[in-house]
């Protein structure tokens, strides 16, 4: 029932990418890996709770996007949040303090794991609630286009990346989004993560076109569709996307077929997907086919992967002490934040 | 009956249901093949087909609507919110057209349908998936608004949901879906607009519904044990609220406590706190006390959240504190 | 700035109209119209009162699909609704005597210009808030299949019709119904009726695609596009999208272009549009362009439709006479429809 | 200067603090060139371009949402309902993300922004045209709620709302706007937390806001005929409710009666009434008394529409009714 789509091809050799790019992709797609799979030794351990939405499977289209983004450009997220707040820089060691609840978390410990925030990092938010960031990433492009354009402000310039689910797709917002970004010119990116399910919804029995990318043309807006798992066709694509949007030729719909590798949320018995569909993904994981291109065209060697590796795995080692040791929020604040201080 | 799941209770309510009337569907997300979020449709689809068991798209807005409509032309649609935030989504089709639309076109139409599903401060959710909902919706017009808090009231009640001819919001809570308890071999129903007795006493009328029915009965046996003789009522309908029974009550303990989750502004408690005003100012010795959820969206914090909602702690202190007061 | 869309042609010789057939439209146009034309002079005598929205112009497009419907399908209105409920049966006396908030009207009083209903007519209702009808609609759809396909109702083959606007294909809920229309191949016809206008914002300023048939595409509904003006156009797209509808081959959505004659509702003072745009949809006249067709194609003589005339006249008067007569509701039942009578 | 329209007051206020602050702008449908379905945002467009007062899509929940983007990224929107009912399709976007986003984020954003548009009660404007949006808002964390009732504050509120750092919900009533008034020459604010004392009085506090002030007022009228000394407070702030002005009168008078167009279930009365019996029931000399509109949707007909809400003969009848109760 489930049909397979064919993986659009991309020419590796088109990327074009130095030695140092690589590096820094490689680098996010191992601390988004690691930094995960970490998560979930902390949930079974009984050190987060709630709904934890992993990421696994998924680094391409996380690194690929906002690793071509500039540090004050826009990145909104959804429930599935970490590692889109970890490649825009939110550091591990605060994302994971806020999934432990603690005062050092990048939320303070009142959002947890579907709530990440950093206005430091322009890091929009993770919405717990699916569809209802993409309106929000569309105003932060209307601010940039406002400064731009109505203020004058010609450094104005920024870029909105917005992520999102496939099933997120069926949702009135995303539409109404759309419109919106190719009307007014906006410069977001829609990235739609299509992981073929939504829970145990299969995509193609939530929506009448499986082919995501073709609803951006009847809003004049590009739509693109990418192997989400090759980091370097997310990389380009995102690259020609960003350069769009900031030059205000307006927005660009990036369609990434990915897998997400783990069940929705830890606390999914995933008994839906079939294990011959779990299977053929996995075989597409998009860190080793990054590492073996990477090796294959001598960007990197062994022992520079392997240092990377390690690097991170001490990253998130750090951040679970960091996250440990950090102090609860305090109960005299219970009522701070509600509403801007004076 | 071996021990019965609240979420089994409620799956097998509208399972008899589907049976007796065909016209009985369930609709939302993920409740068919994957069997519903907490389980309540395990296997119905199974049994009754991919129509009368339908996996919608995540659009709230207009399933909703779309469930309206085929209520108004005779079918009886149950909806699960997955989590019963996400009707928020829904809040137009529920106020205007759920709850207007029969009174707007005079009486051309009625909607029977049941929105049901998981609402309360769960265990750090975090704020989206921790709301209650009740509050925001008890100023509609034309809605009934049902919490259930026992796997028996909560079968019997959504049986008597599904035949009700109105638009029905029923709330579960998330963090009772496991409790357990034997139910009757018999089918039965539970009326929807009568509040529950839980405990007869005379000399406090603690007014609860869903989780916090449970917090205050571990309060009442502290109370008890400390000689009080609290009497507990389970709300059960929060709208439209059954004030013969809480009006009987007060007449007996002339002091009420109401124990809700909602946030304390414009809560549930803030209604029946007016209704009481309205209806026996005189009979009360004391004012009526709520203790509320705290006015700040749930924080994930696992003690800023128990800080937020109250704690049975708190009930026994406020019984001893209300008994203790000079009349 | 307003650009002008070439109407599509149509082959009137095509139509294979019966003089029968021919006439019932006639009626049923003059009807629309001289109702109309009354409402504005009610509410300015101040026997009418809130937001009353008229038909004028729109004729075809009503009378075109409505009166291809049988009987026991549903039609589902917005504010614009008086011609529409006329359409479908409601007679003019009742929706005459609901604007007038009287016990006697189609909703008896309680709902006024834009809040039509008939459950005798399978009138499903107006609805004031723009798109939130569609839904609806789709929910009657879904119940004619659903005593088709899970009941065995084999004669369950009722269609709905569902109207709205130009400015409401820019709301989610329309992009949310028509992916579930067609995802369960619902018998529902989708008619937007594009004015140009939603207010006083002009489609073009509103939207990135203004050829809203297209839309349609991309959910894998056919999408038509009709010149709105002409009956006979309509009725044929309408038997189409209808029959395919019953036949249980999905929802159809039909993009009529066509104007309205007066402001969005009586209260508007109708400053935004240009006269020469006026002007040039005036001479469109569906009403005129009909009766000459009818007279070209000898399918009446001037007599016949003089006489029609002459009965729809005496039929609004009728109506005005009724509602005037009519009773306002006993204050003792301000209560009732609240809920359901036991 | 000249007497002003409360719509041009309003047009003011939104002319002076786009004049006075760059990053203010409007968004909502018919804002622009068409100026605002009464007027409000007439020929804004024109001295500050279309971005600044924008024209947007039919599409409440999305535009909502960008505006909410906007004042998280250093903007201060504008929304204009065009009527405050449709604002139910964003009841998401502004309780989830207006609402609750800064506390959630711990403080990261905060949301500048004022969605502001006619409520209320019109002529004969059917049910969903004459909504009371402030209950079903009211229990929202995070919001503030406004309503204006005069040109002078009309003006000084909405400014005020405008440059606080927090989202507010202005409600302005579709029957005031052309009530007229001399303002003053000079710039002045409007406190958007304080209540407003229309009138001192001894006898009985009488709370309103928006419209039905003006009833008050007129039974004031004949009160004051009748001999009886009634003190008038107007609300202002929905949310919160300034109890200290309240809770001063009630040291006064011990009598209070409610007037307030929401439907009596859920209403703005509700939680002030049970605000009292929290802080000041024993100043109390009789019950606070609620009159509301009735629990109904608001019927078409002219007739019916009266009778659902609360005419200045009723208010009359209550104040004497509650000043013969013996104490
Ligand atoms: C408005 C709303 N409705 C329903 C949900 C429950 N829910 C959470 S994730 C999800 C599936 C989303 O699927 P998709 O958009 O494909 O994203 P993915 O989880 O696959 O990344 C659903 C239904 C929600 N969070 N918000
Ligand atoms: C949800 C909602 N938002 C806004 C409005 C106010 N409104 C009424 S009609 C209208 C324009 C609709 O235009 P269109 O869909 O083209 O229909 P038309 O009036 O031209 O027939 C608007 C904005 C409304 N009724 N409902
Ligand atoms: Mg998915
Ligand atoms: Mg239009």
């Amino acid at each position: 029932m489930v049909q397979e789509r064919t993986l659009p091809m991309f020419q590796a050799a088109s990327a074009q990418i130095s030695a140092e790019e690589g590096l820094r992709l490689f680098e996010d797609m191992v601390l988004g890996r690691y930094f995960e799979d970490r998560c979930a030794e902390m949930y079974y351990r009984g050190k987060m709770f709630g709904f934890v939405h992993l990421y696994n499977g998924q680094e391409a289209v996380s690194s690929g996007v906002i690793k071509s983004l500039r540090p004050d450009d826009y990145v909104c997220s959804t429930y599935r949040d970490h590692v889109h707040a970890l490649s825009a820089g939110v550091p591990a060691r605060n994302v994971m303090a806020e999934l432990f609840g603690k005062e050092t978390g990048c939320s303070r410990g009142r959002g947890g794991s579907m709530h990440l925030f950093s206005s430091e990092h322009n890091f929009l938010g993770g919405f717990a609630f699916i569809g209802e960031g993409i309106p929000v990433a569309l105003g932060a492009a209307f601010q940039s286009k406002y400064r731009r354009d109505a203020l004058g402000q010609n450094d104005a310039d920024q870029v909105a990346a917005c992520f999102f689910g496939d099933g997120t797709t069926n949702n009135g917002q995303f539409f109404e989004c759309l419109n919106m970004a190719a009307l007014w010119k906006l410069p977001i990116i829609f990235v739609v993560e299509n992981n073929k399910w939504a829970i145990g919804m299969a995509h193609e029995r939530s929506t009448s076109q499986p082919e995501i990318y073709r609803k951006a043309g009847v809003f004049g807006i590009p739509g693109v569709e990418v192997d989400g798992m090759d980091v370097l066709a997310v990389h380009a694509a995102a690259q020609t996307a960003i350069a769009r949007a900031r030059a205000g030729e307006g927005p660009t719909l990036i369609e990434c077929l990915t897998y997400r590798f783990r069940g929705h949320s830890l606390a999914d018995p995933d008994e839906m997907r079939s294990k011959e569909e779990k299977q053929a993904w996995q075989a597409r994981d998009p860190l080793s086919k990054f590492e073996a291109y990477l090796l294959e065209q001598k960007l990197a060697g062994e022992p520079e992967l392997k240092a990377i590796k390690q690097k991170i795995q001490d990253t998130v080692d750090e951040a679970v002490k960091f996250a440990e040791e950090s102090p609860d929020p305090s109960p005299d604040e219970l009522h701070r934040y509600v509403f801007a201080e004076e | 009956m071996a021990e019965t799941f609240l979420f089994n209770a409620l799956r097998e309510a509208i399972d008899e249901e589907m049976g007796r009337d065909e016209t009985v569907f369930v609709l939302g997300e993920d409740v068919g093949h994957y069997g519903g979020s907490y389980k309540v449709t395990k296997d119905l689809y199974q049994k009754y087909g991919e129509l009368r068991v339908l996996d919608t798209p995540i659009a709230e807005n207009s399933f909703t609507g779309m469930a309206i409509g085929a209520a108004m032309t005779g079918l009886r649609p149950i909806i699960e919110g997955m989590n019963m935030g996400f009707l928020l989504l829904a809040f137009n089709q529920i106020a205007n057209n759920a709850g207007m639309l029969r009174y707007t076109s005079g009486g051309n139409y009625k909607i029977p349908m049941v929105i049901r599903g998981p609402g309360g401060v769960g265990r750090q959710l975090g704020a989206e998936h921790s709301q209650r909902l009740e509050a925001y919706f008890q100023a509609v017009p034309g809605l009934k608004i049902v919490a259930c808090s026992t796997p028996y009231n909560a079968k019997g009640l959504l049986k008597s949901a599904i035949r009700d001819d109105n638009p029905v919001l029923f709330f579960e809570h998330v963090l009772l879906y496991n409790l357990k308890e034997d139910l009757p071999n018999h089918e039965y129903l539970v009326p929807i607009d009568r509040a529950e007795i839980v405990r007869s006493g005379k000399d406090v009328t603690l007014l609860t519904y869903s989780r916090m029915r449970h917090h205050v009965m571990q309060a009442v046996k502290t109370l008890e044990k400390d000689g009080f003789d609290p009497e507990v009522i389970d709300l059960i309908s929060l709208k439209p609220i059954d004030f013969e029974t809480i009006g009987a009550s007060i007449q007996k303990t002339h002091r009420v406590i109401v124990v809700e989750e909602c946030m304390r502004t414009a809560g549930i408690a803030a209604e029946i706190i007016a209704s009481i005003n309205d209806r026996c100012f005189d009979e009360l010795d004391a004012p009526v006390l709520r203790l509320s959820s705290q006015d700040i969206p749930t924080p994930y914090n696992g003690k800023l959240e128990s800080f937020t909602i109250v704690q049975p702690k708190q009930i026994v202190e406020a019984v001893k504190k209300m008994m203790a007061l000079q009349v």
